[in-house]
């Protein structure tokens, strides 16, 4: 940052030109990828989503900063006592972006488009998060229908816990039924929703360009005229530009370079409050990893302060239970694992590996939100267990690949993570630890009958506060089998010109930029 | 010449038939499964069958690849597993964007590289020759990735002169007619635009000349070297010409043709192994399109786009062949 | 006959040699060479310091008396991890070269000796891996067999061969037409014998130059390959790979990029300077 | 028939000319062109032409280093033109040769010791002692030393180096020697030593030649007879001591004007030859010289003349002469 | 002999090589006049051609050094600046080289080639320069001259290429000619040609001609005055009739009794034993002594002057120092 003032002189120069009257003026967010499909419900991918987000509106929507649900299209619902009727009633007098009225029968179309879905692929989130499709024993939805004008009923076979949380999710963002029939198979490449931001125009691998909505139905938004998504593959480079005023907020940023932003007066740090876990797991079938003690020989021998400090460069805090503080079912009382190589060799020493013993270990190839540099943590972690006299090899492999190994068994001790879609601890425990997840995200192929119990309890329990002692009941038993050893709640960082304002990242990954705006 | 070319072309097919097959099998042999990578760790395992299916992935290899061959020979490149969009038309603009950062190199490595070689060969053993061919040697021997970053932090992070990604400013983006932004900004009358383009080409250009010019200047050394040794240079010499023109007519022509050959192939080298470059200098090109396919494991991109930057290089080369006729009339075209 | 006694027997190869003590730049080269293969011949005596003795809190020093190139991420030394680096390189560089001299040899010859069809399939199959960019074809080997320093070698002697089949290709069709071959003809020699005991020994020579050259290429390109996380695996420490892990830290510890990069260039340098000179001294078009 | 140790009928070599779209054949180089002569035992037969004439190609199709396109060879009387390869392989102790460039023949990577021992080898003298016997005679034979054993062919001069290449031919006890052109690249005063020695073995070893030549004087020099060749054929044939005096043929009655001879006072009338010589691969009908002879008449464009004794031992192919 | 048109005084060229300073030519002295053809003969690697090439001015200063004088029209061309030089080749000096194969730059027409030639030093305008050109082809007894300007060096024969260097040579009606073993590449029936061509132009044109050749023959054919050359040094001048007839160098002897003659068969030839001696290997003494029949100490030990035997000859043999004393200055 050593050339900021020259560089905020030059760029007040180039705003000028494109500034009319009382325009917000353009904003350019950089990131590591670019969106693959912009029909948000075809795709899973977090740079599609937050480009969507702009576009299309879902019917409830996150809160700002947390994860609590909020109206959006729908200002009001009602919940039946069963808890499987919801009746939403609609915002009235907004419109797509190509003119067209946004009403129950558009909401009503845009589900019937989903639930007929012929294979999962095709809409990967509508299963995953609403059991499945029309006809399929699975599903949740069983009905959507138009009551008028501007309410819709949705009717569920059965009472889901995180039903709302769900409909906030991105993906389910709703599509102008006239665009959709008009651009066909194209229509992934021309989304148009209510959102504040028209889409523009898209150039593969490069930019996303969304211009302001002149007709948005929030009085007074969106501030900017315009947003750029722009790819900038390494890391580095991209906070160069950043630093050189090429770009306004990029996300990614390495935790390395942190203390470099927040030095820099021109730029300002953005902590997306974490909804994640990155761990070390263990293929709890394999041997030596059957054996408990083994497992939690190796959670004492983890320095995790250590990997924090260096590999997440504070900008994360030490897990102790798989999901993060954030949510709700989170078990404070657990006491983790303190790092202890006495114990851990005791322990060792217990299950029969006084010598230690020979082990791969796989790191992913791929930086993630929780976990910024596998291979470095993979490292720190061998350098660990050296001292155990386990030897470890780290593997690595394409990222695909990996996935594909790790679900298969095929991995004795693997690093990984997860980010919460929708900020519920079904959304973790269920998905990543529970039996019926084996072959799907449970990698550690950990399964605990009395687990499995409590989480199917929870899954149909409306309480909240009953659901949350299930899930701490279940953490407990969790934290005693250590099938992980869960390393952080990496808080994943952006960075951002000081001028950027009303800016907050949301644990979700996606927000709108909606109320941003720039001097 | 014309029945010369034909040969040529005709020899081309066994040559690019080879290529198709090889880099099918190549391919494939890839383990990883691409559905998977699309959908995303969260997917579920009946979610990545089924889009396998859907991609005709689940065919057997012999199917797929028959296909694959009727489908290019009707120019149908294929459809991007990932963005589901026809390869032939996504990859004009990645390609022009190689393309553009390509040539430019080539154009920098050209001038520079064949006059140091030039002045190195006619003052032999000068402290220039020795300077320029130890640069060379140097320039040879670099990593590009490490000559890149070193570049990027010192012209670009230290001094601020030029900017560090991309093609173009992001905040005036150039408006794509033919993709290569050089003439699309001139055909639009945006001069500001096109010497802000410029300034995006000159760092991952320098870089990516580094190679070729070293590997030019030499090879024109040598071969000046060589010629000027020769004895119808003695000739032009005793007629009383000067040495200037001896070397810029004489020489020149005789000596291009061993560049020329360097030229031909570090042109193909330059589009595909532009890899590099194009990661450091964040330049959309096909090189980190390629690249990007493999991560995501998009087949149907991977394959056309390999065989799009091969069937360049071979193309190039044969141009380079034909071109030799042009400069030296001994090459019999029968 | 005034046959001057003291005159010596000199073989073509010491006279190569001769030819080649002269040249400055390659015994340079050939200096630079021989001291990286000491640095990692000696790797365990010279080296400070373990090449993964990770200490997190010593992170990032600069250089100093302690760590004279400074410490990396993990703490380690850089100097050592650059030590034994050289070890990594030197091996790719030799053993993927090696690699590619073989096969490429054996198909040059089968190709150049048996001719017509022979030589028409093996010729096309070089022509047809000639035709990708070499940096691609590599990538894509080390795809489907997944990264390691191992299969970033098996990558990179693949994408080599071609350029050793051609060179002992058109050596044998050159060294045939030669009139020695002729007169091992016509004392009734058999081919094999002519093969082994004429047309190899003069190919050797030109595998020499080159080799030593594709050693320089080889070293980059497997650093690229590691640069781009495809070749060696950590801690292994590849230059290419130390570099790929420190380039997000160029501006606070710039020494860690700093100083792989240099002995990349250096070793690199060092086979070409050592290469040009080979050429000079082998090359038989500069003798008589 | 007893005293002709090689004879030669009807031969024929051509090579193909590859071009067009797919580089098939488009036409052929007839580099011998119906060649028939035979050699005495104990002779000297010289050959001399013009440069691409196809002295070099006659030279190597006798000893079959090349395959005869047509023809017939016999060797003491025995039809070798289609021997199997190992056969042939035995007969090359009886037949061997000479080259001309003493800078290629010789490998340059070999001692002069090995070079001369691996026809020894070849031949199956498995006894290294002996060899090296031999080797050492051998050298002694061509006028060199025994410390010249161990050295490299570039450490000799070209005189040196065709006494080596001498020296190979003579390992084997061959009969017959193909020297072609052994001595034009040398300078005269080393290419009198060589043409000595070669008289010198002949006389020694009983020794018949081949000897090709496009020097005139040094045909002349060692041949018993010689041949004249223009454009793949033999134009003329005779006693060298006949031919010099008493050529028939236009054509080397101009190849003899046409020599300088270094001799101030020689006054000779020059036959200056108009044009060069046609290419073999599109040789005129008729009789090749036509187009560049002074007495051409209107026959000689379309018939080829027979190559027939003119007068006893005398041959050639004229229509001058029918 | 004041109305030389070049006069050589102790001319010495040495070569930079890896092993040092080596001389090539060695001191040699000798004269053209107007007109005549001078012959220089002697063995492969003698000097005959940096001989010449040092003449001409085009040894590079990088590669070996000249020293003595060379008067051409009593300038001296030793310390003539290259711009003085470039006016001199092709204009008043020509010359023409050994392979007519290379000395022709293929990628150019031979038109371009001989327009060149003249238009360096004459003005003339295109078409003016284009008639000569056609017109020297003619001379040179090219058929189609018209046509041969498009053609390019490769589709013509060796004898036509020499023919056009020929006049190429004399397209600027040079007053010496040096021709560099012209013939040697050449068959027997072409080198006719050449040589018939040549004696022509120089009774034509009365262009000097200086013959380089290894050729007795050629030089019996066509010098009046021959010059024999041996390891860098002239070891004998004299008029063609007294090389010939009366030879006094052993080496000249020698020379000329080793060639075969083609007109009557010998039964031997005479043969110099041994082989020429690498440059820079004799240090002291005469440098054909260890090849020569009649070498007693002196010349091991000394080297000998160019002895004036008469007018038109001179010899550098101890021999005849007691028959005429007298050292040629
Ligand atoms: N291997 C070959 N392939 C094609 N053409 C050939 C081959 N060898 C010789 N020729 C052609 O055959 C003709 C005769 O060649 P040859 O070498 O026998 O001539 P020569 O009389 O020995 O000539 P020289 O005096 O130059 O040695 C030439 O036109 C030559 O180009
Ligand atoms: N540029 C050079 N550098 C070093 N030595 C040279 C150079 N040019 C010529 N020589 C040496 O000078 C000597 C004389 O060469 P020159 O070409 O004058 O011989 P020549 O008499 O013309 O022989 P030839 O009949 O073969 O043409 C040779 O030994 C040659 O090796
Ligand atoms: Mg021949
Ligand atoms: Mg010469």
């Amino acid at each position: 940052g050593c050339s900021g003032s020259k560089e905020t002189g030059k760029e007040k120069g180039g705003e000028k030109k494109e500034k009319t009257a009382e325009s917000g003026g353009t904003m350019i967010y950089a990131r590591g990828g670019d969106a693959v499909k912009l029909d948000p419900i075809t795709v899973t991918d977090g740079e599609s989503l937050i480009v969507t987000h702009q576009i299309l509106e879902t019917l409830v929507k996150y809160e700002k900063e947390t994860a609590d649900i909020v109206p959006g299209l729908a200002k009001d619902w009602e919940v039946s006592d069963d808890g499987t009727t919801y009746t939403f009633e609609l915002e009235e007098g907004v419109k797509f972006h190509d003119g067209t009225d946004f009403n129950a029968d558009a909401v009503v179309k845009n589900f019937e488009r989903w639930m007929n879905g012929k294979d999962e692929a095709e809409f990967p989130y509508f299963v995953s998060q609403f059991g499945g499709f029309k006809g399929e024993e699975a599903a949740v939805i069983k009905e959507v229908k138009a009551v008028d004008e501007n309410k819709v009923e949705f009717t569920l076979f059965r009472p889901q816990a995180p039903f709302l949380k769900n409909l906030a999710m991105t993906p389910f963002g709703i599509s102008s039924p006239a665009a959709i029939e008009k651009f066909g198979d194209k229509y992934i490449e021309n989304p148009v929703g209510t959102g504040p931001f028209k889409f523009e125009s898209w150039k593969r691998n490069d930019t996303i360009t969304v211009v302001k909505n002149e007709d948005y139905w929030k009085e007074g938004l969106p501030k900017l005229d315009k947003v750029i998504f722009k790819v900038i593959t390494d890391n580095s480079a991209r906070l160069n530009a950043l630093i050189k005023g090429e770009v306004d907020l990029i996300d990614g940023l390495n935790p390395s370079d942190v203390e470099k932003v927040k030095a820099d007066s021109n730029l300002q740090i953005f902590e997306r409050p974490s909804m994640n876990i990155g761990y070390l797991g263990f293929n709890v079938e394999k041997e030596p990893f059957d054996n408990k003690k083994v497992r939690q020989a190796i959670s004492h021998a983890i320095n995790k302060q250590a990997i924090i400090d260096n590999f997440y460069e504070g900008t994360a805090e030490p897990a102790k239970n798989p999901i993060p503080p954030s949510i709700n079912g989170y078990n404070d009382e657990i006491e983790d694992y303190e790092f202890d190589l006495d114990k851990a060799k005791k322990l060792l020493e217990e299950a029969g590996f006084k010598d230690g013993f020979k082990m791969d270990l796989w790191a992913m190839p791929v930086p993630r939100p929780y976990m910024p540099n596998g291979q470095k943590v993979a490292e720190a972690i061998q350098a660990d267990l050296e001292k155990l006299n386990i030897e470890v090899n780290i593997v690595s492999m394409e990222w695909g690949t990996y996935l594909e190994k790790v679900r298969d068994g095929e991995a004795p001790m693997f690093m990984l993570g997860w980010t919460g879609d929708n900020g519920d601890a079904d959304n973790f425990l269920y998905a990543l630890l529970d039996k019926d997840s084996i072959g799907s995200n449970n990698y550690s192929r950990y399964a605990s009958e009395d687990v499995h119990k409590l989480l199917i309890e929870a899954q149909t329990e409306t309480d909240e506060d009953k659901r949350s002692e299930l899930y701490k009941e279940a953490l407990e038993i969790i934290h005693d089998d250590a099938p992980w050893v869960p390393l952080a709640h990496s808080v994943p960082q952006l960075a951002g010109k000081s001028t950027i304002d009303g800016f907050f990242p949301h644990p979700t990954g996606s927000q709108a930029f909606d109320d941003v705006s720039m001097e | 010449m014309l029945t010369y070319t034909i040969r040529r072309l005709t020899l081309l097919i066994p040559v690019l038939l080879g290529m198709v097959l090889i880099v099918f099998s190549l391919i494939h042999a890839i383990p990883g499964n691409p559905a998977q990578i699309i959908l995303g760790q969260q997917a579920t395992e009946e979610a990545v069958e089924a889009l396998n299916k859907q991609l005709g992935l689940d065919q057997p290899l012999y199917i797929q690849f028959f296909d694959y061959v009727k489908n290019l020979l009707t120019g149908d490149l294929g459809m991007s597993i990932r963005t589901q969009s026809p390869i032939s038309q996504e990859v004009w603009p990645y390609l022009a964007a190689t393309m553009e950062l390509a040539l430019a190199a080539m154009l920098i490595a050209i001038i520079i590289g064949v006059n140091a070689g030039i002045i190195s060969a006619w003052f032999q053993n000068s402290w220039f020759d020795y300077i320029a061919m130890l640069l060379a040697l140097i320039g040879v021997s670099m990593p590009i990735f490490w000559l890149g970053l070193m570049e990027q932090y010192v012209f670009s992070i230290q001094l601020d002169l030029f900017p560090t990604t991309g093609r173009d400013n992001i905040r005036d983006p150039v408006e794509p007619i033919t993709y290569l932004y050089l003439i699309d900004t001139l055909m639009q009358g945006r001069f500001d635009q096109f010497v802000e383009v410029i300034k995006h080409l000159v760092l991952p250009s320098l870089t990516l000349a580094t190679i070729p010019m070293a590997i030019i200047a030499r090879i024109t050394r040598s071969s000046m070297l060589e010629v000027m040794r020769s004895d119808y240079i003695r000739t032009a010499r005793a007629k009383g010409m000067s040495m200037f023109w001896v070397v810029y007519k004489h020489s020149l022509k005789n000596a291009f043709i061993p560049v020329l050959t360097v030229i031909g192939l570090q042109t193909g080298l330059l589009l595909g192994g532009a890899i590099l470059t194009e990661t450091i200098f964040g330049w959309p090109g096909i090189g980190s399109y390629i690249y990007d396919a493999i991560q995501f494991r998009d087949y149907p991109v991977i394959q056309s786009g390999i065989l799009v930057v091969a069937t360049i290089f071979v193309l190039i080369n044969l141009t380079v062949d034909l071109l030799y006729a042009a400069i030296d009339p001994r090459i019999k075209y029968r | 006959m005034n046959v001057n006694e003291e005159e010596q027997i000199i073989s073509p190869w010491k006279e190569a040699w001769r030819s080649f003590r002269k040249n400055k730049a390659a015994l340079l080269g050939l200096g630079i060479v021989m001291f990286f293969i000491l640095l990692a011949i000696f790797a365990d005596l010279i080296a400070p310091y373990g090449f993964r003795e990770t200490e997190l809190a010593n992170k990032h020093l600069p250089p100093s008396s302690k760590h004279w190139f400074g410490t990396d991420e993990f703490g380690r030394d850089i100097l050592s991890r650059v030590i034994y680096g050289a070890r990594i390189s030197l091996r790719v560089g030799f053993l993927a070269v090696s690699g590619s001299v073989i096969v490429g040899s054996l198909l040059g010859i089968i190709a150049g000796y048996y001719g017509r069809w022979v030589d028409g399939i093996i010729s096309r199959i070089f022509d047809i891996l000639l035709a990708f960019p070499s940096i691609l074809l590599a990538i894509a080997i080390v795809a489907i067999l997944g990264p390691s320093l191992q299969n970033a070698m098996i990558a990179i002697a693949v994408i080599n061969v071609p350029t050793f089949g051609r060179l002992l290709r058109s050596r044998v069709l050159s060294v045939k037409e030669e009139e020695y071959i002729t007169a091992a003809k016509a004392i009734g020699m058999t081919d094999g014998r002519i093969l082994f005991h004429h047309v190899l020994p003069n190919s050797l020579a030109p595998i020499i130059v080159q080799g030593s050259l594709s050693i320089a290429t080889a070293i980059i390109e497997a650093a690229a390959l590691g640069f781009l996380g495809l070749g060696a695996q950590p801690p292994t420490p590849e230059w290419g790979k130390m570099l790929a892990d420190s380039k997000d830290f160029i501006i606070q510890a710039p020494w860690t990029v700093f100083f792989p990069g240099i002995a990349i260039m250096l070793t690199v340098l060092g086979f070409n300077l050592m290469g040009d000179g080979l050429r000079d001294a082998l090359d038989p078009r500069m003798k008589r | 028939m007893t005293d002709r140790l090689l004879e030669v009928e009807g031969l024929k070599k051509s090579f193909p000319i590859q071009g067009g779209a797919f580089g098939k054949q488009i036409g052929e180089v007839k580099a011998v062109d119906d060649v028939s002569f035979f050699i005495k035992k104990g002779e000297t037969l010289g050959l001399v032409g013009e440069s691409g004439c196809g002295k070099s190609t006659t030279g190597k199709t006798l000893l079959r280093l090349l395959e005869p396109t047509e023809g017939k060879i016999y060797f003491e009387g025995k039809e070798i033109t289609n021997l199997p390869k190992n056969e042939m392989r035995r007969l090359r102790r009886e037949m061997q040769m000479v080259f001309q460039d003493p800078f290629a023949s010789l490998n340059p990577r070999h001692k002069v010791e090995k070079i001369l021992e691996e026809p020894l080898i070849v031949h199956g003298v498995t006894d290294s002692k002996e060899r090296k016997k031999r080797v050492r005679q051998l050298l002694e034979i061509v006028g060199l030393n025994d410390y010249h054993a161990k050295r490299y062919p570039h450490q000799f001069s070209g005189g040196q180096r065709q006494r080596i290449g001498i020296a190979r031919a003579l390992a084997v006890h061959p009969k017959l020697i193909v020297a072609d052109e052994p001595v034009s690249a040398l300078d005269v005063s080393i290419q009198s030593q060589v043409l000595n020695l070669l008289k010198d073995l002949q006389e020694e070893f009983d020794l018949t030649y081949l000897f090709i030549a496009h020097d005139l004087g040094v045909v002349r020099h060692i041949s018993d007879r010689v041949g004249v060749m223009y454009l793949g054929r033999i134009v003329e044939l005779a006693d060298s001591e006949e031919l010099y005096e008493n050529p028939k043929h236009p054509y080397t009655k101009a190849l003899l004007s046409a020599v300088p001879v270094p001799d101030v006072d020689f006054q000779k009338e020059r036959v200056i030859l108009r044009g060069d010589v046609p290419s073999p691969a599109n040789p005129p009908a008729g009789c090749a010289f036509h187009t560049r002879c002074p007495a051409a008449m209107e026959q000689c464009a379309h018939k080829r003349p027979l190559f027939k004794e003119v007068e006893k031992g005398h041959y050639a192919a004229c229509h001058l002469y029918e | 002999m004041d109305n030389a048109l070049l006069k050589v005084e102790g001319l010495r060229t040495s070569f930079f090589t890896d092993d040092g300073e080596i001389p090539i030519v060695n001191s040699i002295d000798f004269h053209v006049r107007s007109g005549e053809v001078l012959g220089i003969v002697g063995e492969s690697g003698c000097g005959k051609s940096v001989t010449s090439l040092s003449i001409m001015g085009l040894i590079p200063a990088q590669t070996g050094k000249v020293d003595g004088q060379i008067l051409f029209k009593g300038e001296n061309l030793a310390l003539a600046s290259e711009k003085r030089m470039r006016q001199i080749r092709g204009n008043e000096i020509a010359m023409i080289f050994q392979e007519p194969m290379t000395s022709l730059n293929p990628v150019f027409t031979i038109g371009e080639q001989l327009l060149e030639a003249i238009q360096i030093h004459r003005k003339l305008p295109k078409k003016k320069a284009k008639e000569r050109a056609v017109e020297m082809l003619k001379l040179v007894g090219l058929p189609r001259a018209e046509q041969l300007l498009n053609e390019y060096p490769h589709q013509l024969s060796g004898g036509m290429r020499q023919r056009v260097m020929i006049a190429m040579a004399m397209i600027c009606n040079p007053e010496l000619l040096i021709a560099d073993e012209p013939t040697t590449a050449l068959d027997v029936t072409i080198q006719a040609q050449i040589l018939d061509l040549m004696k022509a132009l120089n009774k034509d044109t009365d262009t000097a001609i200086i013959m380089i050749t290894h050729d007795l023959g050629v030089v019996a054919e066509m010098c009046s005055r021959v010059i024999v050359m041996y390891a860098g040094h002239i070891v004998e001048e004299a008029d063609v009739k007294t090389i010939f007839k009366n030879p006094k160098h052993p080496y000249t002897v020698g020379l000329i009794q080793s060639v075969p003659d083609m007109r009557h068969k010998k039964e031997r030839l005479y043969s110099i034993e041994g082989n020429v001696p690498k440059p820079g290997s004799i240090q002291t003494g005469c440098h054909f002594a260890p090849r020569c029949e009649h070498a007693f100490d002196r010349c091991f030990a000394q080297t000998p002057d160019l002895l004036n035997l008469s007018d038109v000859h001179k010899v550098k043999c101890w021999l005849y120092e007691s028959e005429k004393g007298e050292v040629s200055g």
